[in-house]
C-alpha cells in the first residue's frame, strides 16, 4: 500500500513538474512535449492505481495527440524555437491567484472530506477491460453513442472551420476588414 | 488506507491549479488549450482515484474518464480548427490582439 | 600494402589511452564508409566501382570516415569540400583519386590513379593507415576560410549601426547584439527566419535581466489585480502606448510593462517589421507571403547540393521551403565549364590550344559524357579544317556515341534510384553501366537481354508509376528543350514519360550499334596547320550540343559551346515551384542535368 | 506475477536500457574527446555551411488530416473494450459498434467532401 | 532468466538482421560486421550540433531504443517465455510504439538542422496515415481472442492462424508496421535522396550506433508483433515453440527489409491519401468481416 502511495506520488510529482515546465519554457516544442510527458505521468499514475486499461490508453492517446499539438504550436506560435526567450503571458498575478485558489480549494476538499473506507481489492486488467466493454454495451450505451455523435460534430466543425473551400478567399476578407 | 487517494487528489488539484494558471495567463489560443488539457488531466486523476478507491465496482466511473479523454481530443480538434481559421483571417492566434483589433 | 612506418592521418582523433583503442582502430579500418565528391555518378562515369573495393558509400559527411574525391575539382567546389571535411567526425581521411587535393583541404592522406586496380590498392593502404594512425597524440585542427563567420555587432533598434566590437549603440545606448556577417539584410521580406539568430544571442542577456523584469511584473500584476474586471480597457490602453512610442507614459505601470515587452520587441524591430515597439504576431506575419492555403508561415531557404545524395554532384539547388513544400527554387552549377576561350577572344592572354589538347580539355571537362564531347570537338575541328565528312569512321564513332548514351541513361537510372531510395535499381543500373561502358559490340549483344529485362522490371514495379506520373511537367511555353526531355514532351512530358523515353533510347541505341561499326573512341584526323571556322552538332545523351570554333594555324583560337544542360537548368525554377519537396527534387532529377555541361 | 510487479519490471527494463546506453557513452568517452573545430558542429547540409537557425513556423501541409485524426483516433478508446466482449455479447455489440462506426464514417465522408484529405 | 532470454533473442535477432542487411546490400556475408560497425562507431567522434535542443537530441535515440525493448517485453516467444504478459498487452504495444513518433520528432527538432526538422515533421504526417492501420487490425485480432493478453491472442490461433482468418488485417498491419519502423519504402523521415539522412543526419559516433541499434530493434519488435498477432506465434510442428517464434519473427523482419529494396519511396501525399481513403475503410471492413465470422462460425 505504501509502495502504491510512493509510486502515485512519484508520478504525480513528475506530472506536476512537467506541467510547470509547459508554461516555463519558451521553446514551443519543448512545451508541447512537456505536456505530453505530464500526461504520460498521469497515465503512469493510473497504472499505479491499478486502473490499467485507462492508464495504457492515456499513455498511448496522449503520445499522438500531444505530438499533433506540437506541430500546431510550431505553426502558430511566433517563435517556436524559443530563441528569443520572450514572455507570452499576461495578467500573471491574477492567473497565479486563480490557479492557487482553485488548487487550495480542491486540496481542502480532498483533505477535509471524509472519504470513508477505501476499497482494497480491484479487478485485474483483463476483467477491467471486459467490465468496461460490458458497461459500454449495457448501461452506458447511450453515452457511448453520444460520444460518437460528439466526435462527428467535432470532425464536421473542425473541417468546416479550418479547411478553405476556395484558396485565398480569406485574403480578400482580411483586406475588407481592415 | 486513503493515503493513496489523498495523494492522488492532491496531485489532481495541483494539476488543475496549474491548468487554470496556464489558461488564464497565456495570450495565445494554443497555449490556452494546453492549460485546459492540464485541467482535464487533473480532473481525470481525481476521477480515476475516486473510481479506484471508492467505487471500483461501478464501471461508469471508468466510462466517465473515457468521456473526459474524448472531450480532451475533441477540444483539441475544434480548437485547432478555430486556430487555423483565425490565423488565416488575422495572421495571428493571439487572444489579446483580437481585442486590439476590435477596438 | 605499404609498410611505411611514419603513417600519419591528418584527420586522426585525439588520443586518450584506452584498452579498447587497438580493437577500435582495427574496427575503424575494417568499417570504412566514404563520401564521394562530386558524387557517385562521377565515379561510375569513370568506370570506378567504389563499393567493390570494400568502401561503403555513405550519403552524408556525418556517417563517412573517408572523403573520396574523384578527378579534378573546379575551384568553386573547394569550399564545399572543406565544409564536408570539417563536418566529418574524426578519425577521417582524404582519398584522392586521379587528382591533387584541393587547396582548401590539408592534403590527401592517400592518393591513387583513376583506375579500379589503383583504387583497390589505395583502399588497402588507407585501411592500413587508419589501423595504425586513427588516434594521434596531438592532431591538428582543421581550418579553412569558409568555416569562419565573422561576427559583427548591430543595434537592435538601429539596423544601420554595425560595429566590429561589442559595445553600446552610439544612438540609443542599447547593448549591441552579435550576428554573423553575410546574412541577408533585415528588409529581406521572406527571410524571416534569420531573426532567430539575433534573438539567440540576445537570449542570454534576457535571462540575466530576469530579476528586473520580475520586479516589473509585480507592478503590472498589481495593476491588473486592482482592475481585474477591466481587462479589455487596460489592454487597449497598453497597446496604444506601444504604438505611440510613449516611453514615458504617465501611467507608471504601463510604462514598466512597456519596457518589459520591448525587450522581446526589439529583436523583431531590426528586421523591418515596422517601427512600432510592440511585437505583434500580426505585424510579424502581415508582410510574409501567403501559402496557397492562406497561411503565412516562415519560409526557409535550404541548400540541396552541391554534394547532395539525391542530385548529381556539383549541382547546387537552393530551395525556399514553406514547410515541406517548395515555393521557389534556383539551380546553379558549381562545376560548370567556363568558356574562357570565347571570352578571351580579343585579349592577348587568350589560351590558344593545340587541337589535340583542346579535345582532351573538352572531354575531361565533361566527365559525364566524355565521348560525346570528344566527338563534338573532333567534328568541329575537322569542319573548321575543311575536311569532308568521314564516312569510314562514322560507324565506329557513332557506335561509341551510342554506347555512351546507353551508359549515361543507365547512370541516370542509378541516380533516380538513389533519389527514390530504390536500392535495387541503383545497384542494377550501376552494374550495367560499368559493364556497358567499355563493352564491345559482342558484349553489348550479350547485355541486351539484361537491359531489356530492366525495362520490363521497371514497368512491373509497384508504386513507381504513381511516384513519377505527373511529376516535373514542363510549362507549355518552355522553349529550348533538347534530347530526351524534348522527345518525351509529347507523351505527357513528366518524369514517367522521360523514364520511358530513356529506356526506349537505350533500345534504339542497341539497334544502332548492331548496324554500325565497332564502338571506338573518336580520334582526330590529321588536320595540318590550317585556319578557319567550323561548327558541329552532336546529339549527346542529354541533348544536342553545338560547338563552333575558330582555328588558326592548327590551334583552337576561340570556341563557343552550347549544351542542352545550360538551357535545361533554367527550367528548374518553374519545375519546383509549388511542389512537395520530394516531387520537386524528383522533377529536377528527371531532367538529367549534368552540372558539368552547364556553361557559364 | 501481479500486474503491479509486471509494470515495475517494465520500468526496471526501461531504466536498465538507459543505463546500458549511458555506459556505452561512457565507454566512447574513454577513447578520446571530441575536438572542437570550426564548422564541425553546424548541421550538415550537403556542403554548404548554413548557420541560420531553422526553428521557424513550419507549415505542415497535412493539417486537414491531423484535425480529423485527433477526433477519429478517439474511436479506438471505445473499440478495445468493445472488441474484448464482442463474442460474448454477440449481435447487440455488432449493431452498437456498427452505428458508432457509421456515425464516425459520416465524419470522414464529410471531411473528404470538404477537401480535408489533401495537401493543403 | 526469462528477461535474459527474451533480451538475448531480441538483440540476437537484431544482430542477425544487421548481418542479413549487410549481405543484401554488399553481397558479402560477414557475421562479425555488426561488431566491427559498432566498434567503429564507438571510435568515431560524437558531435553535438552547435545550438541544439540538447535534451531532445540526447533523448531521442535512447527513447527509441527503450520503446522498442519495452514493446518486445510484452510479446511472448513461447507460452511461458514472456517478460510481462500484461492484461492490456495488445494495447500496451500500441502505447509503446506511439512513442516512436515522439522520439523521431525529438530527433528532428533537436539539432536545429533543416533536413532533420523536415524529416521529423514528415514522420508526424506519416503517423497520421499509418496509425489507424496499426490500431484497427489489432482490434479485429482482439475480437477473435476475446482478450488483449498477448498469450491469449496467440492461443486463439491454435487451430487457424490469423493470417488466414483475417488476411486483410494482416496486409494492413504489415504495411503499417513497415511505415512505423520507417524503413524503405516508407523512410520519409530519413530519406537520403530527399533529405540527406533526415532525422539521422546529425547523429555521429556512439549516438548514431545507439540510433541504428534502436531502429533494428524496432524492426524486430514489429516483426515479433506481426508474428504474435497474425502468424500464430509459437505454433508450429516439430521445433520447440521459441524456435518457431524466432523463425517467424526473422522471416517477417527480413521481408520488411527486402520489400524496401525493390520499391521506390512512396510520396507522402499518396501515403496519406491511400491510408485514409482506402486503408481505414478496408480496416473497418476487416472488423466487420471478422465480426460476422465470429458470430456465424461457432
Amino acid at each position: 500500500m505504501y509502495a502504491q502511495a510512493f509510486f502515485v506520488a512519484v508520478f504525480g510529482l513528475a506530472a506536476i513538474g512537467f506541467g510547470v515546465v509547459v508554461f516555463r519554457t519558451s521553446s514551443m516544442v519543448r512545451s508541447a512535449l512537456a505536456l505530453l510527458f505530464s500526461q504520460t505521468a498521469v497515465g503512469c499514475m493510473f497504472l499505479a492505481m491499478q486502473t490499467e486499461f485507462l492508464g495504457v490508453l492515456q499513455i498511448m492517446m496522449m503520445a499522438t495527440e500531444m505530438s499533433i499539438m506540437a506541430i500546431f504550436m510550431v505553426m502558430f506560435m511566433m517563435d517556436p524555437g524559443g530563441l528569443g526567450g520572450m514572455d507570452m503571458s499576461h495578467q500573471k498575478r491574477f492567473s497565479i491567484g486563480a490557479g492557487v485558489s482553485a488548487a487550495v480549494v480542491a486540496i481542502a476538499v480532498a483533505l477535509l472530506s471524509d472519504w470513508g473506507p477505501a476499497a482494497e481489492q480491484v479487478a485485474d486488467a483483463e476483467a477491467q477491460t471486459r467490465e468496461l466493454g460490458m458497461e459500454l454495451l449495457g448501461r452506458s450505451m447511450m453515452i457511448f453513442e453520444t460520444a460518437g455523435i460528439t466526435i462527428l460534430t467535432a470532425m464536421i466543425a473542425a473541417t468546416a472551420v479550418a479547411i478553405p473551400v476556395k484558396n485565398l478567399a480569406s485574403k480578400d476578407d482580411k483586406e475588407a476588414s481592415e | 488506507m486513503t493515503v493513496v487517494l489523498i495523494v492522488a487528489l492532491l496531485t489532481g488539484a495541483i494539476l488543475f491549479g496549474i491548468g487554470i494558471y496556464g489558461a488564464l495567463s497565456q495570450t495565445n489560443l494554443v497555449m490556452i488549450m494546453m492549460g485546459v488539457e492540464l485541467m482535464l488531466a487533473g480532473a481525470m486523476v481525481n476521477l480515476v482515484a475516486f473510481w479506484r478507491f471508492l467505487h471500483p465496482e461501478a464501471y461508469s466511473g471508468q466510462m466517465f474518464v473515457l468521456v473526459v479523454m474524448t472531450v480532451m481530443a475533441l477540444e483539441m480538434a475544434v480548437g485547432f480548427g478555430v486556430a487555423i481559421a483565425r490565423f488565416r483571417a488575422k495572421g495571428s492566434v493571439e487572444m489579446e490582439e483580437a481585442e486590439d483589433l476590435k477596438g | 600494402m605499404s609498410s611505411d612506418p611514419a603513417i600519419n592521418v591528418t584527420g586522426a582523433r585525439q588520443k586518450r589511452s584506452s584498452v579498447l583503442q587497438g580493437l577500435v582502430s582495427r574496427a575503424l579500418a575494417r568499417n570504412l564508409s566514404c563520401l564521394i565528391v562530386p558524387g557517385p555518378e562521377v565515379a561510375l562515369a569513370h568506370g570506378l566501382d567504389v563499393s567493390a573495393t570494400g568502401l561503403r558509400i555513405s550519403t552524408t559527411p556525418r556517417d563517412a570516415s573517408v572523403l573520396l574525391i574523384i578527378g579534378e575539382l573546379p575551384e568553386k567546389m573547394g569550399d564545399a569540400v572543406a565544409v564536408l571535411y570539417a563536418q566529418m567526425p574524426r578519425p577521417r581521411a582524404v582519398l584522392m583519386v586521379g587528382a591533387e587535393a584541393p587547396s582548401t583541404l590539408p592534403g590527401a592522406d592517400i592518393s591513387s590513379g583513376l583506375s579500379q586496380e589503383e583504387l583497390t590498392e589505395a583502399v588497402g593502404r588507407l585501411e592500413h593507415a587508419l589501423a595504425e594512425g586513427a588516434f594521434a597524440d596531438s592532431p591538428e585542427d582543421f581550418d579553412a576560410d569558409v568555416l569562419h563567420a565573422s561576427i559583427e555587432y548591430v543595434c537592435p533598434m538601429h539596423p544601420e549601426v554595425v560595429e566590429d566590437e561589442p559595445g553600446s549603440c552610439p544612438k540609443c545606448g542599447m547593448d549591441l547584439v552579435a550576428r554573423e556577417a553575410g546574412e541577408s539584410t533585415p528588409e529581406d521580406g521572406h527571410d524571416h527566419e534569420h531573426h532567430h539568430d539575433h534573438e539567440h544571442h540576445h537570449h542570454h542577456d534576457h535571462e540575466e535581466h530576469e530579476h528586473e523584469h520580475e520586479h516589473c511584473h509585480d507592478h503590472e500584476d498589481q495593476n491588473q489585480h486592482d482592475h481585474g474586471h477591466d481587462h479589455e480597457h487596460h489592454h487597449g490602453h497598453e497597446h496604444h502606448d506601444h504604438h505611440d512610442h510613449e516611453h514615458h507614459s504617465e501611467h507608471e505601470h504601463s510604462g514598466h510593462d512597456h519596457s518589459e515587452r520591448d525587450h522581446g520587441g526589439h529583436d523583431h524591430e531590426g528586421h523591418g517589421h515596422g517601427a512600432s515597439g510592440f511585437m505583434s504576431m500580426i505585424e510579424v506575419t502581415k508582410d510574409l507571403p501567403r501559402s496557397a492555403d492562406g497561411l503565412q508561415m516562415d519560409w526557409l531557404e535550404v541548400p540541396f547540393g552541391p554534394v547532395f545524395p539525391g542530385l548529381p554532384g556539383g549541382l547546387k539547388l537552393t530551395l525556399t521551403l514553406d514547410g515541406d513544400g517548395v515555393t521557389e527554387g534556383q539551380a546553379t552549377s558549381l562545376v560548370g565549364m567556363t568558356t574562357d576561350g570565347a571570352e578571351g577572344e580579343g585579349s592577348e592572354e587568350s589560351k590558344e590550344m593545340d587541337a589535340g589538347t583542346f579535345i582532351e580539355h573538352l572531354s575531361s571537362a565533361m566527365p559525364m559524357a566524355p565521348v560525346s564531347y570528344r566527338l563534338l570537338a573532333c567534328l568541329a575541328i575537322e569542319k573548321a579544317a575543311g575536311l569532308e565528312d568521314d564516312s569510314e569512321n562514322a560507324g565506329t564513332r557513332n557506335g561509341a556515341l551510342e554506347r555512351e548514351r546507353i551508359a549515361s541513361h543507365l547512370g541516370w537510372l542509378a541516380q533516380v534510384g538513389r533519389q527514390l531510395g530504390f536500392a535495387w535499381l541503383t545497384q542494377r543500373a550501376s552494374t550495367l553501366q560499368l559493364q556497358v561502358r567499355d563493352a564491345d559490340r559482342n558484349r553489348l549483344g550479350e547485355l541486351e537481354p539484361a537491359l531489356r529485362a530492366l525495362g520490363t522490371r521497371l514497368e512491373r514495379t509497384p508504386l513507381l508509376k504513381s511516384r513519377l506520373k505527373g511529376i516535373g511537367i514542363l510549362p507549355i511555353d518552355s522553349s529550348d528543350l533538347r534530347g530526351p526531355v524534348a522527345r518525351a514532351a509529347d507523351e505527357g512530358g513528366d518524369a514517367w514519360a522521360r523514364l520511358w523515353q530513356r529506356l526506349a533510347e537505350i533500345s534504339a541505341s542497341l539497334e544502332l550499334i548492331r548496324s554500325s561499326g565497332e564502338p571506338e573512341l573518336p580520334s582526330l584526323r590529321d588536320i595540318g596547320d590550317v585556319s578557319g571556322t567550323g561548327e558541329a552538332t552532336v546529339d549527346t545523351p542529354r541533348g544536342e550540343a553545338r560547338l563552333s570554333l575558330k582555328l588558326e594555324r592548327g590551334k583552337v583560337k576561340s570556341y563557343e559551346l552550347d549544351t542542352a544542360c545550360s538551357h535545361h537548368i533554367d527550367l528548374v525554377p518553374k519545375l519546383v515551384e509549388g511542389r512537395e519537396l520530394g516531387d520537386a527534387l524528383l522533377a529536377v532529377g528527371s531532367l538529367d542535368l549534368s552540372p558539368w555541361e552547364v556553361i557559364s | 506475477m501481479s500486474a503491479a510487479q509486471q509494470y515495475l519490471l517494465l520500468l526496471g527494463i526501461a531504466l536498465g536500457v538507459v543505463c546500458l546506453v549511458l555506459s556505452l557513452y561512457g565507454l566512447a568517452r574513454t577513447l578520446g574527446p571530441t575536438r572542437q573545430e570550426q564548422g564541425k558542429d553546424v548541421p550538415a547540409s550537403s556542403g554548404v555551411l548554413s548557420r541560420d537557425p531553422v526553428w521557424g513556423r513550419y507549415h505542415a501541409h497535412y493539417y486537414g488530416y491531423a484535425l480529423l485524426f485527433l477526433a477519429f483516433d478517439m474511436e479506438m478508446a471505445f473499440m478495445y473494450p468493445w472488441a474484448v466482449v464482442y463474442k460474448e455479447v454477440g449481435m447487440v455489440a455488432l449493431l452498437d459498434m456498427g452505428v458508432f462506426l457509421a456515425i464516425l464514417f459520416l465524419g470522414l465522408l464529410y471531411g473528404w467532401s470538404q477537401g480535408a484529405f489533401r495537401r493543403q | 532468466m526469462t528477461i535474459a532470454i527474451v533480451l538475448l533473442a531480441l538483440f540476437g535477432s537484431a544482430w542477425l538482421l544487421a548481418v542479413i542487411e549487410g549481405w543484401i546490400t554488399t553481397g558479402r556475408l560477414s557475421p562479425a560486421a555488426p561488431l566491427y560497425s559498432g566498434l567503429a562507431h564507438l571510435g568515431r567522434e560524437s558531435i553535438l550540433p552547435r545550438s541544439p535542443d540538447r535534451v531532445f537530441f540526447e533523448a531521442a535515440p535512447v527513447l527509441l531504443l527503450v520503446v522498442a525493448v519495452l514493446g518486445m517485453a510484452v510479446l511472448p516467444l513461447a507460452p511461458d517465455l514472456v517478460i510481462a504478459d500484461l492484461g492490456t498487452g495488445g494495447l500496451f504495444i500500441n502505447a509503446a510504439l506511439a512513442y516512436v513518433l515522439v522520439a523521431v520528432i525529438m530527433a528532428g527538432w533537436g539539432p536545429d538542422g533543416a533536413y532533420a526538422m523536415i524529416g521529423g515533421w514528415r514522420f508526424l504526417g506519416q503517423l497520421i496515415a499509418y496509425s489507424m492501420l496499426i490500431v484497427m487490425p489489432i482490434t479485429a485480432v482482439a475480437m477473435r481472442a476475446e482478450s488483449l493478453v498477448n498469450t491469449a491472442i496467440v492461443g486463439s490461433q491454435e487451430s487457424l492462424w490469423n493470417i488466414v482468418y483475417q488476411p486483410l488485417g494482416f496486409v494492413l498491419f504489415f504495411i503499417a508496421a513497415m511505415a512505423l519502423a520507417f524503413r524503405a519504402p516508407f523512410d520519409l523521415p530519413t530519406a537520403e535522396g530527399e533529405l540527406g539522412g533526415g532525422v539521422d543526419a546529425e547523429y555521429t559516433g556512439v549516438r548514431l550506433a545507439v540510433l541504428r541499434l534502436a531502429r533494428l530493434t524496432l524492426v524486430v519488435t514489429l516483426a515479433s508483433a506481426t508474428t504474435v498477432f497474425y502468424l500464430g506465434g509459437w505454433y508450429g510442428p516439430l521445433l520447440p515453440p521459441w524456435a518457431w517464434s524466432l523463425i517467424k519473427t526473422l522471416a517477417v523482419a527480413v521481408s520488411m527489409l527486402l520489400a524496401g529494396r525493390y520499391l521506390p519511396r512512396i510520396r507522402e501525399a499518396d501515403l496519406m491519401r491511400w491510408c485514409w481513403v482506402l486503408g481505414i475503410p478496408l480496416a473497418l471492413v476487416n472488423i466487420i468481416i471478422v465480426g460476422l465470422l465470429i458470430l456465424v462460425v461457432p
